[in-house]
């Protein structure tokens, strides 16, 4: 019983020994770095200049020129920003309603826990991507600021965590410890936060990892599809720009141009997917055995 | 167990693959006589005249026009009519003696007298004809109302529904109805236009017998129903699926004989991409998408054989200003704004064939300037050369302050604002984000937003933008200025703009309203001398007071592929002018009198 | 067979709140369906658009009086009786639209679910097999970057390349027009090769999905005391891998499969878009831009009513395949 | 005494894990005489099982066997490669490991264990063959083939599945059956119905049988020969009567006075104080020593080496030593 809680903190200390999680983390804070002081460091000129437009990478220029011929590493490290605050705000949101909702459906029993397990239920059906595009609309001409989109986004995210949350809540709390906290009459908040959510820890934890991915593919499909504020440096608008606007596959000289953007995504995504691998390595025992 | 289900499956995929690999061919549509063109239709297909979506891409294959009008050349050819007159408000058709419907009826007036009762029941349009009478079995006479402007004629003329939407031996069963909804529409309409109130009661039964007779003819699908389309067109649509759609040459076309091509192919137009991807494959003959600049040249390399033609879409893209925002009141920053604005950087980054705007804003499209505004005119006028110094000059002299590259307004507030542009027009997201680009570092904070799919006109009416991008002057319908004054001073861009434009504007030859002028033209029109008068006054208007500041003059242009046809025309010739509001009547034209075809 | 009649009537209930809540979110939604048309006739017409707009709606016999909850009522009515809506622009039921594109759809979802859980699940368990070794460690690299590519950006790459480049699928279409739907060899065929577009833009990112699943459920297995006991029984390793790792690592993912199902179903929107491809997808994507209301509740319906089949499909099959759900 | 046909020498195993190592089994000499009852017994986590691994080559993934030879049938075991070890396993020597909850797939059929296991070893039976055998062994271990051979694992009970087990082990008639703690997690009734149904076995077959377990009674009621380990250690070995009635050990001692005390009278705690050992940091010296009375010097240094005191019996304690044992090599 207290194994798993020792695991949370040797977790951290472990993390030294899990070279996946650790490529993982060095990703996601080179590009949590790149948001914060980005902007400082790589000034960003908008200016379009036509005529110098699809430059191969140089050293001016590291990932060449976009279709305005404005410097497209620029605006990667600019639009690191909304992306990275964007998906980040939305795992957390959508890591936080799961948690609460989980726990609550694998912890109350009767009515509410009853309803409960209907509202996850009702989420885990409506597909997500198709509902957020409704949601997109109905609020697409109201301003909404970072939190809030991240809201609307998390609000489709957080049914498959809450579900699988709830399952590990349900076996954890038939063990001893509980019953005895139950038979001491300890108020519900205290068995839900001293007794069961340091057990589910970790695995919350590795799922904000894995929520990174969903919220980056929704932020940037919405900016894609240009249903949120734009951000002409968002890097689903520079990829929509280049593919959609630009027709940059079409141009065999402009191959940089989306290569550069999605080369990005794709690193940042993979740096949350094998942070959330290395992550449920650490914390699983029974993945560990195996290295 | 499971695993023999599965080598099973695979086996057969393996085989199915190997197989589909040995007699791959690209779409058997390999017949020579077919032309192959991009466009959209309703699928389940209903063929209804009425329904939303029409007929689609083939419009103007299936119905015909009286006649087809060159805008550049000005010049009528006749198509479904042999000629007219034109008797004050009379107008006398003489329909074209052999026109046949595709299942070898004859098409007579009875028909074009059917076809106007039908439309004013079901579209309540249009009632500036008042009556339409068949003469004889060839002839049609339109009579307008009195207060209808006499461009209407040209509207019957040209309409493709106004003919042969909808064949009398096919809709009869209603023809009673319709009459009676559309005589009872035409006499509320006048009532109200002529300041009559018109009775609850006849309002009610007007209601009542119009839903009786939609929810019948909606219904009506003639595509499902007859399992076929009778058309007057030279073509009749065949076979419809979702991807594809096919029209059959009619045989009993007056042109049938000088037409040799068999088939029209649509290809579904979902998406830009598959569009090039088409047009460089050689799967269609034709397409107009917009292309960047670098995909145009890419593509002409792989596939040599297509050319591109760019007319006048008879429209400019414009900045619009929404005046109920008490910066846009102040003409100085509207000036200031048109003289900051480099047009033809904003051309080459939104659309790079477009034509640039011109030094003027005369809202006469710039291709056509010279042919409308005099020079005497357009020495009056302010011209708007790209100069951030005359910006400045003119923002200083009305008492505005630039601190730290933000400007202010005499009272101090810093100039910002948010442009909003239509998502879905990427051209017009281009050219957006190069006009806020240069607002910007002219030092106006300007913001950029989106408008998201479908909500255009939400957006635009409600009047919850500043600014935006939209279509400024339009020539569409009737191609002569009056249609784009009317635009800007009274109906679409009037309205969603709040331009005082019942207001009086000096000019040099006194106080005028545009919303006068624009009535005034209306009424001579045909009167060239006095039209042109008016119209200079309206072109000073515009270009003094800066309604809207125009960026570029749209161009359609046309991807057309000689691999496998023959005869398309050459650049300079006047009917590329057909294209815009209805390419498929360019194709339409070009086939049927057998100018264009298979090699 | 108690428990699958609760399931159902629960699910049931499910599915009546999640279709309430989406039909008042899409009526919720802003914008006018008849706008797209309105503008075209005021073009065609030169007509003002605000008379164009009445004349749209009259077209579409969009009546804009009636109350939501009315036109609730309505559809909850009709939707019991297998009626799932009118399309205000296609003008015709949602239901034939649906019969005209779900089999389009279903085709391609199958053979794409088919083939990635397949090659998923084999690539996923070698991979587990070989943990560690370089196999193991450029599959998972692999596949990891692979799932975070972008599924659109994928088909657009195999259009261009496939279509264009090299020419050997066909340009978009289900099958060629001048073909008549049969169940002949040639039309089979035919089907498959317009097929294999977006069935490999959907595979490539799914079959990752699954393999990098099947990869991290597989140690958890092996680490079960019946495979020990297997291994002292003296039963073969290969005996061991089949039946006894990849049957139980399988479990877990039928779950999964399930809701891959409904996300596909509705989910392709863009790539049959970029292929122009029949399917519901591609109606979706039209009925929000058009703000077709009626279809968009439709399809909207259609795909959690999938989801819900599928899930309750899975279950079953759950319950058949792992017989400790059934003492529950 | 007979011939020995199972003999470990010096056999040493322990785990690598992170925090270190632990050493589970240290330096055992045993030797199981044909056709007898072992019974291995001691307190949980005294590695008992790590022994019983050992011996048969089934430690988990970080075991190590460090250093020892196990002769069966006068071959050593350990050196055997895989294949051959694969065949001896379950014809030979048949394991029945801890936890029977869990040791039958969930997603197969009894029948299909019989089956897969049959199939491993290259034997020529039909299925009809399998499902005859398989009948006749579960009515012997009292449970109706009819229904148990077509159930999945968790539609039977867990003494259901003990039994199953137990029958799956008979399959090819082993020579040795090896029983890793039979009934513990099972109530009372199916304890008793598995003890009279190995006493059954023992009765009616050639067989060997080892077994390990932590309740002492059983092993009274079970064994010939009852084998103490502490702390990885044996620490003393005799047979059955002989143990019982004259316990060597201090913790042997303390292990039957702790029944005893149940069932005697007596108000005195006889439980022995204390916590058992950590194997991963084992006190120094005899294992025991810091819960023993009778520690000396010597026992915090030294480790106590097992001293043969008659025949039957071998005690690893200093306070034998001085009383003359002979050290058992």
């Amino acid at each position: 019983m207290s194994e798993l809680r020792i695991n949370l903190t040797k977790g951290i200390s472990l993390f030294k020994y899990n070279k996946k999680a650790f490529i993982g983390f060095i990703i996601i804070l080179f590009y949590v770095l790149m948001a914060i002081f980005g902007r400082y460091i790589v000034p960003l000129s908008l200016e379009s200049n036509f005529s110098e437009r699809y430059l191969a990478p140089s050293l001016k220029h590291p990932f060449g020129t976009d279709y305005f011929g404005i410097d497209i590493f620029a605006q990667i490290v600019n639009g690191a920003r909304t992306v990275i605050g964007l998906s980040m705000t939305s795992s957390f949101f959508a890591v936080l309603i799961g948690t609460i909702l989980g726990i609550l459906r694998g912890y109350l029993t009767g009515k509410i826990g009853q309803l409960v397990d209907a509202i996850i239920s009702i989420f885990l059906v409506i597909p997500s991507f198709p509902a957020l595009l409704i949601m997109a609309a109905i609020f697409a001409d109201s301003n909404l600021n970072m939190v809030q989109i991240s809201l609307i986004v998390a609000l489709w995210l957080w049914a498959p965590l809450a579900k699988q949350v709830s399952a590990q809540v349900m076996s954890i709390k038939s063990k001893e410890f509980i019953e005895a906290s139950k038979m001491l009459n300890m108020p519900l908040y205290y068995i839900v936060f001293k007794d069961i959510f340091p057990l589910v820890a970790p695995y919350i934890l590795v799922n904000f990892a894995m929520q990174l991915k969903g919220a980056m593919e929704f932020t940037i499909g919405l900016m894609f599809l240009g249903l949120a504020k734009f951000d002409s440096t968002h890097w689903g608008i520079m990829l929509n720009y280049a593919l959609y606007q630009a027709g940059a596959l079409y141009t065999p000289r402009a191959f940089h141009y989306p290569f550069f953007i999605i080369l990005n995504i794709i690193l940042l995504i993979y740096g949350g997917i094998i942070f959330a691998q290395g992550l449920e390595e650490t914390f699983n025992p029974k993945l560990r055995g195996h290295e | 167990m499971k695993k023999t289900l599965i080598k099973i499956f695979v086996l057969f995929m393996s085989l199915t693959l190997i197989f589909s690999s040995f007699n791959f061919s690209f779409a058997a549509t390999k017949k020579t006589s077919d032309l192959k063109l991009a466009s959209d239709w309703p699928y389940p297909f209903h063929g209804n005249p009425f329904g939303p979506g029409a007929v689609g891409g083939a419009w103007w294959f299936v119905y015909e026009p009286f006649a087809y009008y060159i805008p550049q050349t000005g010049q009528y050819i006749p198509r479904l009519a042999e000629k007219w007159t034109i008797n004050g408000s009379k107008l006398t058709v003489y329909l074209r003696k052999n026109a046949k419907w595709s299942d070898g009826r004859a098409f007579t007036a009875q028909d074009v007298v059917n076809t106007v009762a039908f439309i004013q029941a079901m579209w309540q349009w249009p009632y500036e004809i008042q009556t339409v009478r068949a003469i004889n079995p060839n002839t049609v006479e339109f009579t307008l109302w009195k207060d209808a402007p006499t461009s209407f004629m040209h509207t019957i003329l040209t309409d493709g529904a106004m003919g042969s939407l909808v064949p009398y031996h096919v809709y009869s069963k209603w023809y009673g109805q319709a009459r009676q909804v559309a005589e009872l529409g035409k006499k509320i309409f006048y009532d109200t236009q002529s300041g009559k109130t018109v009775s609850d009661e006849t309002k009610k039964q007007y209601e009542k017998l119009s839903s009786a007779l939609r929810d019948q003819v909606n219904k009506f699908s003639p595509y499902k129903t007859l399992k076929r389309m009778p058309v007057v067109g030279a073509y009749e649509p065949t076979k419809i699926i979702q991807s594809e759609m096919v029209l059959s040459k009619n045989k009993y076309h007056w042109l049938a004989n000088k037409n040799t091509t068999e088939r029209v192919v649509f290809r579904r137009w979902s998406s830009n991409e598959f569009v090039w991807a088409s047009l460089v494959s050689g799967e269609l003959d034709a397409a107009h998408p917009n292309m960047p600049k670098d995909v145009v040249e890419q593509l002409k390399f792989i596939n040599p054989n297509l050319n591109v033609k760019t007319v006048s879409d008879l429209s400019e893209i414009a900045l619009i200003f929404n005046f109920n925002n008490k910066l846009f009141k102040d003409l100085n920053l509207r000036k200031a704004i048109a003289y900051v604005i480099d047009k033809n950087k904003v051309k080459d980054v939104s659309v790079w064939q477009a034509n640039p705007a011109g030094q003027y804003y005369t809202g006469v499209l710039s291709s056509m300037q010279s042919k409308w505004v005099n020079s005497a005119t357009l020495s009056k006028m302010t011209k708007y050369t790209t100069s951030a110094a005359s910006a400045e000059n003119i923002l200083k002299k009305a008492g505005y302050t630039k601190k730290d590259n933000q400007w202010y307004t005499p009272s101090n507030e810093p100039v910002e604002f948010v442009l909003s542009v239509y998502g879905p027009h990427n051209d017009w997201v281009l050219a957006a984000r190069e006009v806020v680009q240069q607002l910007n570092k002219f030092g106006f904070k300007v913001e950029m937003k989106l408008i998201p799919d479908g909500m255009r006109d939400q957006v635009m009416r409600s009047g919850e933008y500043e600014c935006a991008i939209e279509f400024g002057s339009a020539w569409w319908g009737y191609p002569h200025p009056m249609t784009g004054y009317a635009r800007l001073y009274q109906w679409d861009i009037a309205n969603i703009t709040a331009f005082p434009s019942k207001e009086k504007f000096n000019t040099p030859w006194g106080e005028y309203s545009p919303f006068d002028l624009v009535e005034e033209l209306r009424v001579n029109i045909n009167n060239s001398k006095k039209a042109t008068e008016i119209i200079q006054k309206l072109a000073y208007i515009t270009n003094e007071y800066l309604p809207v500041v125009p960026l570029f003059e749209k161009v359609l242009p046309i991807y057309y592929s000689s691999a496998r046809l023959t005869g398309w025309p050459s650049a300079q010739d006047g009917r590329w002018s057909l294209a815009p509001g209805g390419i498929e009547r360019l194709y339409n034209l070009l086939i049927t009198e057998g100018v264009l075809k298979a090699k | 067979m108690k428990f699958i009649l609760n399931r159902l009537i629960y699910l049931l209930f499910v599915l009546f709140i999640a279709i309430s809540g989406i039909f008042f979110l899409i009526n919720k939604m802003p914008g006018d369906p008849a706008y797209g048309l309105a503008v075209s006739i005021s073009q065609q017409r030169n007509m003002d658009i605000n008379k164009a707009l009445e004349i749209a709606h009259q077209m579409m016999g969009i009546d804009t009086g009636e109350p939501l909850f009315i036109r609730y009522v309505k559809f909850l009515n009709q939707f019991i009786r297998g009626n799932i809506g009118y399309s205000t622009y296609y003008q015709t039921t949602v239901n034939e639209i649906v019969a005209k594109s779900l089999p389009w759809t279903l085709l391609v979802v199958f053979i794409s679910i088919l083939i990635s859980f397949i090659i998923g699940v084999y690539l996923g368990a070698f991979s587990a097999q070989k943990r560690g070794r370089a196999v193991d460690i450029s599959i998972s690299f692999v596949s990891s970057i692979i799932q975070a590519i972008p599924p659109f950006v994928l088909a657009v790459l195999i259009l261009f390349v496939g279509a264009i480049k090299l020419r050997i699928i066909p340009l978009g279409g289900a099958y060629p027009v001048d073909m008549e739907p049969s169940l002949s060899m040639d039309f089979i065929i035919s089907v498959i090769k317009h097929a294999i577009g977006p069935i490999v833009a959907i595979s490539i990112p799914q079959i990752a999905v699954w393999t990098l699943a099947m990869r991290g459920n597989t140690p958890q297995i092996m680490e079960e005391d019946y495979i020990r006991f297997a291994m002292i029984r003296g039963v073969k390793d290969s005996t061991i891998a089949r039946k006894y790792i990849r049957n139980n690592a399988i479990l877990p993912l039928v779950a999964s499969l399930a809701i891959a199902f409904g996300y596909m179903l509705g989910g392709n929107t863009l790539v049959e878009s970029i292929f122009n491809y029949p399917g519901i997808g591609f109606y979706f994507g039209k009925a929000i831009a058009l703000r077709d209301y009626g279809l968009l509740t439709g399809l909207f319906s259609l795909i959690v009513v999938g989801v819900i089949i599928a899930t309750f499909l899975a279950e079953i099959i759950y319950s058949l395949i792992d017989p400790r759900v059934k003492v529950k | 005494m007979m011939k020995a046909l199972l003999k470990v020498e010096n056999l040493s195993a322990h785990y690598i894990v992170k925090e270190g190592t632990i050493k589970a089994a240290n330096n055992i000499n045993l030797e199981i005489a044909e056709n007898s009852v072992t019974a291995v017994v001691g307190e949980s986590a005294s590695g008992k099982s790590t022994l019983i691994e050992a011996i048969t080559m089934s430690l988990p993934p970080n075991g190590r066997i460090s250093s020892g030879k196990v002769f069966y049938k006068d071959n050593d075991i350990l050196k055997s490669d895989y294949e051959h070890l694969r065949k001896i396993r379950w014809t030979e020597i048949a394991y029945v490991p801890q936890a029977a909850q869990q040791s039958l797939n969930p997603t197969m059929k009894v029948i299909d264990h019989f089956v897969d296991t049959v199939k491993s070893h290259n034997i020529k039976w039909s299925n009809h063959e399998i499902r005859e055998r398989a009948s006749e062994l579960l009515k012997l271990v009292r449970l109706e083939p009819g229904t148990v051979l077509d159930s999945f694992p968790n539609q039977l009970s867990g003494g259901m599945k003990q039994r199953v087990l137990i029958a799956l082990a008979l399959l090819f008639d082993p020579k040795i059956l090896i029983l890793d703690e039979p009934t513990s997690a099972l109530d009372v009734i199916t304890q008793a119905h598995i003890v009279k149904l190995l006493k059954e076995i023992k009765k009616n077959r050639d067989i060997t049988i080892i077994f390990i377990t932590h309740d002492i009674a059983i092993a009274a009621e079970l064994a010939d020969y009852i084998v103490v380990i502490y702390g990885g250690h044996v620490i003393e070995k005799a047979d059955t009567i002989k143990i019982f009635k004259e316990p060597k050990h201090p913790y042997t001692k303390g292990l039957i006075n702790s029944i005893m005390s149940i069932l005697s009278k007596d108000d005195e705690p006889k439980g022995i104080k204390g916590d058992p050992p950590s194997l991963l940091n084992p006190p120094p010296g005899c294992k025991f020593h810091p819960r023993c009375q009778f520690a000396s010097e010597i026992c915090k240094k030294e480790v106590p080496d097992l001293i043969k005191l008659d025949d039957s019996s071998k005690v690893a304690c200093f306070l034998y030593k001085s009383a003359g044992g002979d050290v058992d090599e």
